[in-house]
Formats: C-alpha cells, structure tokens, sequence
C-alpha cells in the first residue's frame, strides 16, 4: 500500500514556537511539510476542543507547542496549559487514541532546531503508526 | 378472522419482507417475540434519528444537488402492539398533510405492521384513560396470539394483499368471544384515570401558576421526547466539507432552549416550565385541536425513561384535580 | 412525489447594503431555470446557503415589479445570514417558496392603509406597500410610519424618497433619538404613531417590527379606535422547514411558517402564548 | 426524615432562616423518585432518604435562586454545591445544609437486569432491595446494584454541611478498579468499549441536564458556529461530544454518578467520570468541591506540577 503522509494539525505560540518555526526557516534547516501550522497567541489559549475537533476532522496527529515553562509573555498561560494538555492526553489516549498522535512541546524563539528536531520526530512518531484512521474521525 | 399457525403466518409475512420483531429493546431481525412492551417504540421505522436528504457539491463553479431518497426494501414491523400501531397513524396526521412529506409515505408504504394484541400491559401504561386499548385493531393485520396458532386479519389494502387469507380456516365464534373476554380481562388490569376530555382543562389552565409546581422537576432533557412512539419534531441541518455537503434532518427536541431560539437572541420558551408546557400541551391539547386525537397512545415509556421521575399521568390528574374534576 | 424540502437554485444577480452599518444587506434573486415565482406580498421563502444552513426570509420584492428577481433584505445576525451576506454575484442560493400565507390582500382592497414599520422589519411591508401604489387605484389613503435607531439603520432610504415625491402616499420617517444631520422626526414609532394619529376609518393597519415595538404601538392603535381584527403584523419564529412539519414555530396549535406569519391581532389574541 | 431534623427545620421555617426544604420524594416505583421543594411543615414527611434518590440534588438549586433554602445532601451533592459556589453560580452560605450519612445510590438498571419480569414494586430495608413483579419476589443485596461511580468515591460523608445525620455510610474502595482495567488494555481494545457505549447515544442530553456543574447558557454542542459537534448519529460526533463535556468537568466532576443513571440508554459515563477523577487525584493530588473555596483542578497551577510528557 501507498504510504499515506501524515498530517500534523500544529499550534504554536506566537511568541516562542512560532517564532522559532520562523528562524528555523530563516536558518534553512528543513523540517517535513507534514506540519500544518496555526498561530496562537499562547499555549494556553489551545482550548482541548480544538483538538477532540481536529481529530474528528480528519487530522493524523496534533502537536502543541509554547514557550518554556517561566518565559511564557502572559506569564502563567503555559503553566494552564499543561495542566490541560495533561488531562486531555490522558483521556484521549484512555478512549484508544495512540499516543503517538498526540504532542505537546516548549520551543523557545531561539531553538530553530529544537523546532524542526520535534517536528521530525512527531512526523516520524506518526508515520511508525499503521495508516488506520484516527478512531475519531467521521468517515463522511 | 382467520386462524394460521404460528410458523406459517410468519413464514406467509417474510415472502412480504425482512421481519422484524417486538423485543424488550425494541424491533430486530431474527429474533424471538418478546412478552413486553418494546423500551424503544418503532417510529425510527418512519422517520430514522438521522435523514440526510440533500447532499451537493462544487464540481466547478456551479452548486449540483442531489435528492437522496433511500431505496427502502419491505419490512414486516411485527407483534408491535397496538399503541405503537397507534403511534405510526399519528405521525402520519403531521407527516400526510398537505404538502406530503415524502420520506414519511416512502417508509410508511414500504411497511406492513402486523400488531398483537397486547396482553401484557407495562407497569405504567396508561392506554384506556385516553380511551384506547390494548387490543385495539390497528396497523395492517391485526393478530391475537393463541398457543400455537394467531387468531388474524387484515385491516388495510396491504394486509390483505400480504398473505393468501384464503388458504387458512375462518375463525369461530368462540374465537371470537374469547377475544372479547381477553380484552376485557386486560383493560380491567389497567388502572384508570380517564383523560378523555383533558384538553379543555389544559386550555383552561394554561396560564395555571400550577404549571411551576408541575414542571419543577424537569431538567429538560430530551429523553421524553427520542422515547415518545408520536414526537416527530426535526431539525435541519447542513454539514460542509471542502467541495461538498449535505443537509439532514435529526430528531430534535421541544425540551431544548435551541428549539425555539432565534436568531436575534430572542426565545418565546426560555423558560423550562414553557418548554414543558409546550410538550404536554402539544401532545394533550394541540393535537387534539387539530387533528381530533391526542397525541399519546398511553405507552409509558416517557414515564419509564425519565431520569427525574417526572410522570406524565400525575400531571394530567393534578391539572383534573386542580380544575375541580376527579 | 414533489419533494417539498428540495431547494431550487437561484443566482445572486445583484445586492446592496441598506445600512451605514453594513449589517443590513439586500440581495436580488433570479431562479437559474428563467421561472418567475408567484407569490403574494408577506410570504417568505427558505433561503439556504449549500453547507451553511436554511433561514426563512419575508419577501421584500412585489409580485407586480417588472422583472423575474425577487428581493430579500437580511440583517448579518446568525450562520445563514452572515454567509447569504458573504454570497457573491453571480453564486447560488437555495430557495424554497413561496411559503406562509402573506398579506390579505382582498381584505385590504377598496380600504385605506396604515404601514407601521420599525428597524430592519420593513422587508414584507415593502412588498405591500410596492404592490399597493402599483394598483394604487385599488386603495384608500396610505400612510406608512416607519422608524428606526438611528437615521442610518433606515432601510430603502432611496426608495422612500421616490415614495414621497409621488405625493400619493403619506410617509413619516422617525429615528430613536436626535442624530447629527437628521432633520426628520424624532421619537419611537408607538409615540409618533400617536402623534399622527391616522384614522381607524376604513383603514386597515399592519405593524412589522421588534416586539418591543408591537406591544407599545398596538395599545396605541387601539386607543385610536382600531378594531383587533383589522391590525396585522407579520410574526418571527425559528423555522426549519418552513411548512408546518419540524414543529418547532408553534404558537399553541398554530404554526407561523404554514398558518402565518400574517396574523390579525384578533387572532393573536386567541393564543395566549408569548411570542 | 429524622425527627430531630423535622423539628429543627419547622423552627427554622417558623422564624423565616428558610423558605423551604429541597430533598427526594419517595415514589411506590423508586425509579420514579424525585425531587421537591417544600415550603410548609406539613410537607415534610413527604422527604425521605432513598437509595434510590440517583439525582444530585445541586442541579436543582437553580431553580430556587434567591430562595434560602435547607437541602438534604450527600457528600457528593455538596461538594456540587461547594463547586458551584466557587464557580459563582449560588452562594454556598445562603444554603443550610443538611448532611446524610450516604448508603451509596443504586443503579436501577442493575436491580431490572437481575429480575426477569416486570417490575412493580421495590422495597429498601437494611442493605436489601426487596424487588416484586409478575415473576414473583427476589432479594438484592444493595452492594450488587450500587452505581458504579459509588464504588469509586472518595468522600461519601458532607465535608462541610451545617449538619451532619449520624449514621452508617458506605466504604467504598476508591480505587478506580474499572479505570485501571481499561486502562491495562490495548488502544483498539479500548475504543471498541467506547464505541459500543457511545454508539446508543441518542444525543437526549439527559447526562448533560442532570448534572450539577453543566449549567452552561450555551452549550459547545448546540453551537453551530462554530460548529463542535454535528448533528446525526456518527459515532465520531458522539464522542465529540462526550470527550468534550468531560474535559470540561475535568477537575470539577464530582463523581455523583447522575449522568450514569439519567441516562436512558444505560452509557457506562463512569467509565468517564472516574478516569478524570483519577487523574486529577494522581496528577495534582486535587479532589473537586472539598471547600466553598477551592479552584478547579484546571483554574489553578503549581510551579512543580507534573510535565514528563511535554517534549
């Protein structure tokens, strides 16, 4: 069977992730196109929905990533978040979503390789899955 | 009135279509008759939870919509009782008028409901107070089960196109006076409230600040209503994909705040005691304003479901008691 | 069968918006096959965006305009509206109507007319007052109060000076409060009604508008004399369907989208339900 | 009712410190029980303790707003109420509350799928469901129908009611035994036990009205715009739905159980319930609604919570 590539739905925070996505670009390092990114203004501001609703939607894996814990711009908005994302990897995966589809991550502006480093891994994490579909996505 | 063996009626049905039979759950395939008043009634049979009924999509620029009719193949809905029988007319009440809804006429013509008569009423039926009973000829056949044979008949066009009546021997008087002795035997075993003129009390009480005290248990769920054998109410809805979609309906619930809320914001039943109204004044008054009947057949089963033990039969008695009748 | 919940396709010729807001918008509706509906002044038509939704909408064209388009003016609220405002020219909308039971127009005939509008409700009575002063000669005197917020929140704003220069028609126009610029009535409709008092002789009146707006101006009009059974308006409901099947438009056995939405006052008054 | 209570809330209701008393009705069918305000005294013998008394008794306070009220409650009822109050939704110091010692409630559904017939009377004495019907008379021990959130709580007693009914309660494990079985199996193994639950849903929203912290005015399934979870039977909008409200109660559910039993199609929601309440417990040593003034679990943070799995 062909391999299916993996689509990665990616949050990053405008602060930190983001900007390190950018200077990885600017640095050209490569890192696969799997990653489709949106912008956000914080971590925090990744409600879990959006990730029950991506999945529902058809995407292989989510990727979550902010700035590290303590340099957050809003302060205490990653700390938030990863209470959430702790619970909502733990339920997700309880239902039988394979944690592989599923990562969270603290990128800092300067980590243009950090950056890519991670997106390989979670593109490769995922492409090690075999190409069933996510249990929550509507078929129609 | 014919008398047929057991395995030869349902053998004469299935050359008719697919069987489906009354269970505790509800109608399925290949299985044995129950004793019990199915928890789920059989109106998914005509209007199924989900209907999508447009779908239409982008080849270029122009929109192509596609009407999507199911092929519906025959089925046999069989040993529903009487109510649910019922149930299935009064739908069509809504469903009939003009204009016609067409899903409703192709599911309904690709049924033959062969009703039982119901000898085993549920805990909290209530059929006779609404002056119904549980041996009430309805549907297309009708059948009283005997040890090994079904006293039969046909009461419509497809029912007696169904089976070769002819072929079977016609029953006999004492048959008949049997039946007669069961039905009455089985409605005496029901407890009677007579609701029979209960929309003039519930116009009458409409504004009633009893209504408060009677709704003040409901949560508004919409258990009721999915259980209800004759709430048919549906929401439309559409659903996009990239160069696609389609439009459903869905069962929906008068229960719920979205309902009735427009767009402005604005909702006529914001109140949950309003919703509530809303649905026993349907059921019990509306109904019955316009169509002549009321729209319950006594099953019980929004009684048996409810979460907060609201109860449809008290509330009636109470709004009788509270107008001065008993 | 005829499927009655099957759309037709109409092609979105033209549109404008109404208000200096930009929330209020009209759009012209041509059918693609050439047909030309036949409808009377206050029915509605299911209007649907292919994968957003279906909306019921009140006609604001008139059956005796010249010309195949029908016109419909919707207010930027919800996911149907806010994507029929996104539709372009030349994209297609889904329509089913005519629906609803519109105007009695019979009624209104040989009679004097008093049009009583308020915000972005003046759709249907657009419609009527079109078709009236295009049988003009059917119809007594025709006053027609219509207020809004603010002077720009004012729908048909060209047209109502068109109306006014005919002289055949009487037309008052009122904004909530004083506004820069406006140098026409100031007031709420249920008060500016008051004030021009327009006689209940003859006359038959229909009022359009928020409910806030119907339940001050109908005691109004009352008080001047006219009977319940010769005040119309036109009500809101959420609809699906649009002919008496989804259940969820009931005002007691009633139904607004197959029984509606014109209602006399008399009529209302016979379901005590709030709306 | 206790009688020491009786006459402590007549006194109460005399002097106007309460407009009424909140608790169950006992119904001939327990099933059918429910809940009601008393405002007179005469209406209290009508208030009886019940083991099948499956609501959570908090869901019903906002029905009452600007009443004072004296409420029967169980520990699990109070801590909604103590949640509530955090959440600004009643102020938990308008209420006098009454502990019960909690017995656990019984999930009817365990006492039908153990009688063959039709049921048509059930009595409760000493642990034991007397259940009678068509097919004769047959006894339950209580601790085979107990409702499968029971067996995980942590708290049966009222941590802070005005006072407490002396009296046995039940001990239960609090060990999440079904959780860790769930959890011990495979991801295909898992998603097949949720699929079948999920895939009876009716989409009724009884789980969501019964329960006590679901007081949303919009909820995010009824949102069509966006649009969360669409419309129709798909299992994948099914569980949409029930993956999201519980992320939602995460750190807030207080493990009634009521939405298990409203349910009319029987979904083990508990299998839900106490995987979040394990593991707010193991994560952040957090337990919902112990005070009237404690946070949600995911309104407040720790330097040093715990975050192996971020990479």
């Amino acid at each position: 069977m062909e391999e299916k590539e993996p689509k990665i739905l990616t949050f990053l925070c405008n602060w930190c992730s983001y900007a390190a996505a950018d200077l990885t670009g600017t640095s050209r390092i490569q890192y696969p196109p799997n990653v489709k990114v949106i912008r956000v203004p914080c971590s925090g501001r990744v409600n879990p929905q959006f990730i029950v609703k991506a999945f529902h939607d058809g995407v292989d894996g989510v990727w979550v990533s902010g700035c590290h814990l303590g340099d957050c711009h809003y302060t205490e908005g990653n700390y938030y978040a990863q209470r959430r994302f702790l619970i909502i990897k733990s339920l997700l995966e309880y239902v039988g979503i394979e944690p592989e589809r599923i990562h969270f991550s603290w990128i800092s502006a300067s980590e243009g390789k950090r950056f890519a480093d991670i997106a390989t891994k979670v593109t490769e994490d995922l492409k090690k899955l075999d190409s069933s579909p996510v249990i929550l996505a509507k078929k129609r | 009135m014919k008398k047929i063996p057991k395995a030869e009626f349902i053998n004469e049905l299935s050359r008719w279509g697919k069987i489906f039979f009354r269970t505790d759950e509800g109608f399925l395939e290949n299985n044995e008759l129950s004793n019990r008043r199915p928890s789920k009634p059989p109106k998914k049979f005509v209007i199924p939870q989900e209907e999508i009924y447009l779908l239409f999509y982008r080849p270029e620029q122009k929109i192509v919509q596609k009407e999507i009719f199911i092929k519906e193949e025959k089925k046999v809905i069989f040993g529903l009782y009487p109510c649910d029988a019922k149930s299935i007319e009064l739908i069509g009440l809504n469903f009939l008028k003009d204009p016609k809804d067409p899903y409703y006429v192709k599911r309904r013509e690709s049924l033959l409901l062969v009703t039982e008569a119901c000898t085993h009423p549920s805990t909290h039926c209530f059929c006779t107070s609404l002056g119904d009973s549980p041996l009430d000829r309805r549907g297309d056949i009708f059948a009283f089960g005997m040890k090994d044979y079904y006293l039969a008949e046909p009461l419509s066009d497809r029912g007696r196109e169904a089976i070769l009546w002819d072929k079977f021997a016609n029953a006999t008087e004492d048959d008949g006076k049997l039946l007669e002795k069961a039905k009455k035997e089985i409605e005496k075993s029901l407890e009677q409230f007579d609701f029979k003129n209960i929309h003039k009390i519930l116009y009458q009480k409409y504004k009633d600040k009893i209504w408060d005290e009677l709704a003040f248990k409901c949560v508004n769920c919409g258990a009721c209503t999915f259980y209800c054998p004759t709430c048919y109410c549906f929401d439309v809805q559409d659903v996009e994909r990239t160069n696609w979609g389609y439009r459903e309906r869905v069962w929906d619930s008068c229960m719920f705040t979205i309902y009735s809320l427009e767009t402005s914001g604005h909702n006529p039943r914001s109140a949950k005691m309003t919703r509530l109204r809303n649905r026993v004044m349907h059921k019990f008054a509306y109904y019955q304003t316009s169509y002549g009947e009321y729209g319950c057949v006594g099953c019980g089963r929004c009684i048996d479901i409810c979460p907060v033990g609201f109860d449809i039969r008290e509330t009636l008695k109470t709004l009788k008691l509270e107008a001065g009748h008993d | 069968m005829i499927n009655p919940y099957k759309a037709e396709v109409a092609t979105l010729v033209r549109n404008n918006f109404e208000s200096d807001d930009r929330a209020i918008k009209t759009i012209y509706l041509e059918f693609e096959n050439g047909k030309k509906m036949e409808y009377i002044p206050g029915q509605f038509c299911e209007l649907s965006v292919f994968g957003k939704g279906e909306a019921p909408f009140g006609i604001a064209s008139s059956p005796t305009e010249e010309g195949k388009v029908l016109e419909f003016t919707a207010n930027r609220a919800g996911l149907v509206t806010k994507a029929l405002h996104e539709t372009e020219i030349g994209e297609e909308i889904g329509i089913r109507g005519p629906l609803g039971n519109g105007f009695p127009i019979s009624k209104f005939t040989h009679h004097n007319l008093v049009i009583i509008g308020g915000g972005f409700a003046f759709t249907t009575l657009r419609s009527l007052l079109v078709f009236a002063l295009h049988n003009r000669s059917d119809f007594g005197n025709i006053d027609v109060i219509y207020g809004a917020r603010e002077p720009g929140l004012l729908i048909y704003k060209n047209e109502f000076k068109k109306w006014r220069e005919r002289g055949d028609v009487n037309i008052y126009l009122t904004v909530d409060k004083e506004f820069p610029g406006w140098k026409g009535r100031v007031g709420f409709v249920p008060q500016v009604v008051g004030e021009i008092a327009p006689s209940e002789k003859d006359a038959y009146a229909v009022i359009c508008g928020p409910p806030v707006m119907i339940n001050f101006t109908l005691p109004v009009m009352l008080k001047l004399g006219f009977a319940r059974d010769k005040i119309y308006t036109s009500l809101e409901k959420r609809m699906k369907c649009g002919i008496g099947k989804c259940g969820r438009c009931n005002i007691w056995s009633k139904y607004v989208c197959k029984d509606g939405p014109v209602f006399s006052f008399a009529e209302i008054e016979e379901l005590p339900e709030e709306h | 009712m206790d009688k020491k209570i009786i006459e402590l809330l007549k006194e109460k209701l005399e002097n106007g410190e309460i407009e009424g008393v909140l608790g169950f009705e006992r119904k001939q069918y327990p099933e059918k029980n429910g809940v009601i305000f008393v405002n007179h005294s005469e209406g209290f013998k009508r208030i009886a303790d019940s083991l099948f008394n499956t609501l959570n008794i908090a869901t019903y306070l906002g029905k009452l707003k600007g009443k004072k009220v004296a409420v029967l409650v169980r520990g699990c009822e109070e801590r909604a109420i103590n949640m509530l109050s955090v959440e600004n939704q009643l102020n938990r110091e308008e209420f006098f509350l009454i502990g019960l010692p909690c017995q656990g409630i019984v999930n009817i559904r365990k006492v039908k799928s153990l009688y063959e017939g039709e049921i048509k009377n059930i009595e409760e004495k000493d642990r034991l469901i007397m259940v009678e019907g068509d097919k004769g008379k047959i006894e339950i021990s209580v601790s085979k129908v107990l409702s499968n959130s029971c067996l995980d709580c942590q708290r049966p007693t009222s941590p802070t009611a005005d006072i407490n009914i002396e009296g046995d309660t039940i001990s239960p494990d609090a060990d999440f035994l079904k959780v860790k079985e769930i959890e011990s199996l495979s991801f295909p193994d898992r998603w097949e036990i949720f699929k079948n639950e999920f895939e009876s849903c009716i989409r009724c929203y009884s789980c969501r009205e019964v329960c006590p912290l679901c007081y949303c005015e919009t909820c995010f399934v009824d949102s069509s715009d966006p649009q969360w979870v669409e419309p129709g039977k798909d299992v994948s909008d099914i569980a949409s739905f029930h993956l999201i409200r519980m992320l939602h109660m995460a750190g807030r559910c207080v493990g009634c159980g009521a939405c298990e039993i409203a349910c009319p199609e029987g979904i083990k929601l508990s299998y839900l319930t106490s995987k979040i309440a394990k593991d707010v417990k193991e994560a952040f040593n957090y337990e919902s609604g112990l005070t009237a003034t404690q946070k949600p679990a995911l309104s407040e943070f720790k330097q040093n919570d715990k975050g192996e799995f971020i990479l």
